[in-house]
């Protein structure tokens, strides 16, 4: 495709002075409206300072997770930064960075169910967002998935419909990205839930750029580096995610 | 990219039956309730005609999405639950009544006096007259109307997504996120469009029949 | 007797049309309504047959009361009488008011089928008998808006007669008619009234109500002029303004 | 609550900014497209019709949402870029323009035939026998119609997320996701509620000024 | 002459409604078209003003060809020249056809203020006159829904007459008009001719022909039977077939 073409945009975007981050402002606690119906998040305060580092202001441009390497490719947007999970398929597409957050995909029922193991979700109901990385996970588990009433999860949009259904009972279960899931649960009240020790296994998070801007990846793997070492960064993570 | 398409199909086959099912029995309960709706409007009993409007108000002033999401996420809080298809079937049935009735009004209002006249003098009672003289009449003047609605239906269903269910529209998301592709949402809508030339097609035909006088 | 009107009142908004009519009407019996262009005829037609409601006044169809004035206002029969009285009553009107989207046969047996409950050939040959009476054999297939002026009026009449109502109103029958369907209309009305069909008949042609009409009333400015049997009112005009209308 | 959504209320008033402008926009251009739309669609000028019934198609036949993903993404890569409002604005305006011009086609052709006679023997013009003598009658007839679909167009603004404007819906669930509530959401249909009856009070208006005949 | 037809022909569908009409039409005479419902009188009316398209046939208004024929089909005016063809020709429906949306009186101003450019004063004016000599003067601001049969069919009078025509046609301009009101209507009719207009008249009301046609015209079947004078006309019926039309 025409992507490999492209020539480097990084000189470009030095001159102009900002980098332009895509991120979807429904993410809570990646990147999201506050009450004051500003951005914010754990991404765009880690953004900030990567990039302030670099040399460069951050424009956050709100966009639709469906499109988002589309926005991307066709220039729009220069980073796609937003718990953006690494995948094969979305490797073809965009270039990543180093991983630089470690993501599970939890299960969580009510704090009274039964369910205390994976193996317990055979002919239960499970709910989870769909398009997410949750997907993916549980279909490492063929089987399982089709032990599950209904033989395949039931998917809505949002995680935060996930939960709606489980606190209506009307599914048994949910698999939700453990970032997202902790954060839910904080707000609703960790008594009323339970998270089971087992999990759908581990992903990481990483930020993409056009496979073109080799210049902007090596930027921003450098600067995060630095930033673990001197610490700042788990200032950051530890603003959004310690208790 | 047809072998492409081609590996696309099972699941957009898949998401269309649940599309056609809400489609379908979307339109068989909502245009009769549609009529009753428009004759509850039309109404001079005060209590029945204020009841109706408020119902049209509602419908027609909040977004279906949010009506399945009250209906499916929001009654359960009172201890009202239904289970996913019920719940969009109750919210898409209301809505499109709803539509549907103020369409109708504007058909029936539109029809000369002299034919109820007509109708009351030779002794037809009023529900025959509605059925053999007006009806009728008004369907043929509304048709491009209801047509539009119909349309905007088959591409409204997408919305059952909020209760989980998978329709033809998630299907391509899924899978366009999946493959990181625009692609499975130029296959969605090479779909609508066809569904949309079947139902144009059906829609002139019906125009054709009533075309047979002015 | 199978119709009685007694001080009808009428008005639109501020315009008083019908002020303190009254008149009879008995089985078999043919009574003409002339009088200028709106005075009020079509009104007493639409009142009668309960398409308007009056303001005032009595109406009674075959010893049924379709509305009975109280002293202050009027009162009108219940929804169910109502029908039973409408039974009673056919009305051809002024403008015909054809149902566009039925065949001339369809717009004929329509009613006798769905609400007389006739036998569908029993209906179709009624209506043939009075397609072929008034001359629109070839046109049953046809729509309204294929017709002329003069086959829509006959379609209305035809469609009208169908039923066998004990007071037949006609409004204008003959306006969109020639001489010698004028004729027919006559024979047919005359027909109608010898069965014990009482009629109405609201016509600017003199020589049509001469022809046909038992009785005259002359009306003008909602109110009722002169009545009398027609040798009276056509041999000896006394009122002014009547002659005035008729001297021509 | 009150206070609640009391905090809510500057997110939802600059995403219900973009929704109206959205709104009136599409209005004030799709309405009278639309009637050159359903002149175009009853024309006798073979082509100039066909070419009208591919569009209402393509336009009735996709999601509206696709239209816009289209203009935005699609056009650039043949060389043609819009920024996010104007992409989104043309999406709007033509694919309106092809439901109203629907509606206008229905009234148009249920106008009794004789008032085009009596128009032509009076020597008006084709366009002022429309402009005088047609459309006022037809506007009274499509009234209730055209009220559906611009209560639909309220709601339908909401679809500019996928180009990444907030507007009204969108602040609602961005509120709904970070706070775990649905009480955002119900604001939002309150917000919506409250516009329909603007609107409906607008068109009841309306449809009073024309009811002075029969 | 204002009005030329030749060898016109007109087929609905299968049916021949008009078959090799001919006749023409002086400045100020008046011409009335008599024959039984469905002979074709109305679809004359329609070719003339080219509302419906004959089959085969020439009609020359003032000079101008509305269309002619070329041997094998009849060829039309381009647009321009039908707009201005369009304007020297006045007609009145027999249904009417007022605009329902407008007041009587924006129903006769309408055409002059916005097709002839005639001030809007003169226009009002005009209209005044006119609907005091057909007795509507209270009737100005009521809408059609509101008139009486006469009524209506007076206003369509006076709005064909607002313009000033070179052919006036009517079609049954008095079916709903008492014998006053038809007076009222026969000397506007020769007043109208006086001024040099064409009037084309069709009529099933044989006293009000003879009143003011100056020659008339028998159809029947879509074919012209006789035409002569008036007072030939009726003076010396010879063909059967009208002598049994007139007999009543
Ligand atoms: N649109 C049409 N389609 C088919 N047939 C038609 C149409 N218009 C008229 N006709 C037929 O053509 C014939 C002549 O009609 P026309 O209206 O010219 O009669 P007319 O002489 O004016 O009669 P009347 O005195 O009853 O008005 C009639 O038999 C009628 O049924
Ligand atoms: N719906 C209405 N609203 C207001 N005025 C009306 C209405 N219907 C009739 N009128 C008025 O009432 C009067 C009587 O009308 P009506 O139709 O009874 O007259 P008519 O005697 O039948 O006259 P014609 O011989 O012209 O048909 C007229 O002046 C008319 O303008
Ligand atoms: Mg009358
Ligand atoms: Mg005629």
């Amino acid at each position: 495709s025409n992507e490999e073409a492209k020539e480097d945009a990084f000189s470009a975007i030095k001159e102009r002075g900002y980098v332009v981050m895509g991120l979807d402002d429904a993410f809570a606690p990646m990147g999201f409206r506050d009450e004051n119906n500003e951005l914010a998040g754990f991404d765009v305060d880690l953004a900030k300072e990567v990039f302030s580092r670099i040399g460069l202001e951050v424009k956050l441009q709100p966009i639709d997770w469906t499109m988002k390497e589309t926005e991307l490719n066709s220039g729009n947007i220069d980073v796609i930064w937003n718990g953006y999970t690494i995948t094969a398929e979305r490797q073809e597409k965009v270039a990543f960075t180093k991983p630089y957050l470690e993501n599970r995909q939890i299960i969580i029922t009510l704090a009274d169910s039964p369910i205390n193991s994976k193996k317990d979700l055979e002919g239960k109901k499970v709910a989870l967002q769909s398009e997410s990385s949750a997907v993916d996970a549980i279909y490492t588990e063929p089987e399982l998935v089709e032990s599950f009433d209904g033989g395949e999860p039931i998917q809505f949009a949002t995680n935060n419909e996930v939960f709606m259904d489980l606190e209506a009972k009307r599914v048994d279960a949910v698999v939700a990205d453990e970032v997202f899931a902790m954060y839910y649960i904080k707000i609703k009240g960790p008594e009323k839930y339970k998270v089971l020790e087992e999990d759908f296994g581990d992903e990481q998070y990483g930020i993409g750029v056009r496979k073109s801007d080799k210049q902007l990846l090596e930027a921003i793997d450098t600067t995060l580096d630095e930033m673990r070492e001197d610490g700042s960064y788990k200032e950051i993570y530890d603003k959004w995610f310690a208790d | 990219m047809i072998s492409y398409f081609y590996r696309l199909m099972p699941a957009m086959i898949s998401g269309l039956n649940t599309t056609l099912k809400v489609f379908s029995l979307t339109l068989i309960l909502s245009i009769p309730l549609g009529v009753l709706v428009s004759l509850g409007r039309l109404s001079k009993i005060k209590p029945l005609n204020s009841a109706v409007q408020l119902y049209i108000w509602v419908m027609r002033g909040t977004p279906l999405l949010l009506q399945i999401v009250f209906i499916f996420f929001g009654l359960p809080i009172v201890g009202i639950t239904f289970d996913r298809f019920t719940a969009v079937m109750i919210a898409f049935v209301l809505n499109y009544a709803a539509y549907f009735g103020e369409i109708f009004r504007g058909g029936i209002e539109s029809i000369d006096k002299g034919q109820y006249d007509a109708a009351k003098v030779l002794g037809f009672t009023p529900f025959n007259t509605f059925i053999r003289i007006i009806l009728p009449q008004v369907i043929k003047i509304v048709m491009p109307s209801i047509a539009n609605e119909v349309i905007t239906l088959i591409k409204d269903t997408a919305l059952v997504y909020v209760v989980g269910l998978g329709e033809l529209l998630r299907a391509g998301k899924i899978a366009s996120n999946r493959d990181a592709s625009l692609m499975p949402l130029v296959l969605v809508g090479i779909i609508y469009l066809a569904l949309t030339a079947l139902l144009e097609a059906i829609f002139k035909k019906f125009e054709g029949r009533f075309s047979y006088y002015h | 007797m199978v119709l009685r009107v007694e001080n009808l009142y009428k008005s639109f908004k501020d315009n008083p049309v019908l002020k303190n009519v009254s008149f009879q009407l008995q089985a078999g019996e043919i009574l003409a309504i002339i009088g200028p262009s709106g005075a009020g005829k079509t009104t007493i037609l639409r009142c009668v047959n309960n398409l308007t409601n009056c303001d005032r006044g009595t109406i009674e169809v075959d010893g049924m009361y379709l509305c009975r004035d109280d002293g202050s206002r009027s009162i009108y029969a219940k929804q169910d009488e109502m029908l039973q009285i409408r039974k009673k009553l056919g009305l051809v009107f002024q403008n015909f008011n054809l149902f566009p989207h039925m065949s001339v046969m369809q717009n004929i047996v329509e009613a006798p089928i769905n609400v007389f409950g006739t036998p569908r050939e029993d209906a179709f040959k009624k209506a043939n008998e009075l397609l072929k009476m008034l001359g629109l054999t070839d046109k049953a297939d046809s729509y309204p808006f294929e017709l002329s002026g003069g086959q829509k009026q006959r379609v209305a009449i035809a469609r009208a007669c169908a039923l066998n109502p004990k007071v037949m109103c006609l409004d204008e029958p003959t306006s969109a008619l020639d001489p010698e369907l004028r004729e027919g209309i006559a024979l047919t009305i005359e027909d109608l009234a010898k069965e014990g069909i009482g009629i109405l008949l609201i016509t600017h042609d003199m020589a049509f109500a001469k022809r046909v009409a038992h009785r005259v009333i002359f009306i003008d400015d909602g109110k009722i002029i002169e009545g009398s049997s027609k040798e009276e009112f056509f041999g000896n005009i006394e009122d002014n303004r009547i002659r005035k209308f008729m001297a021509l």
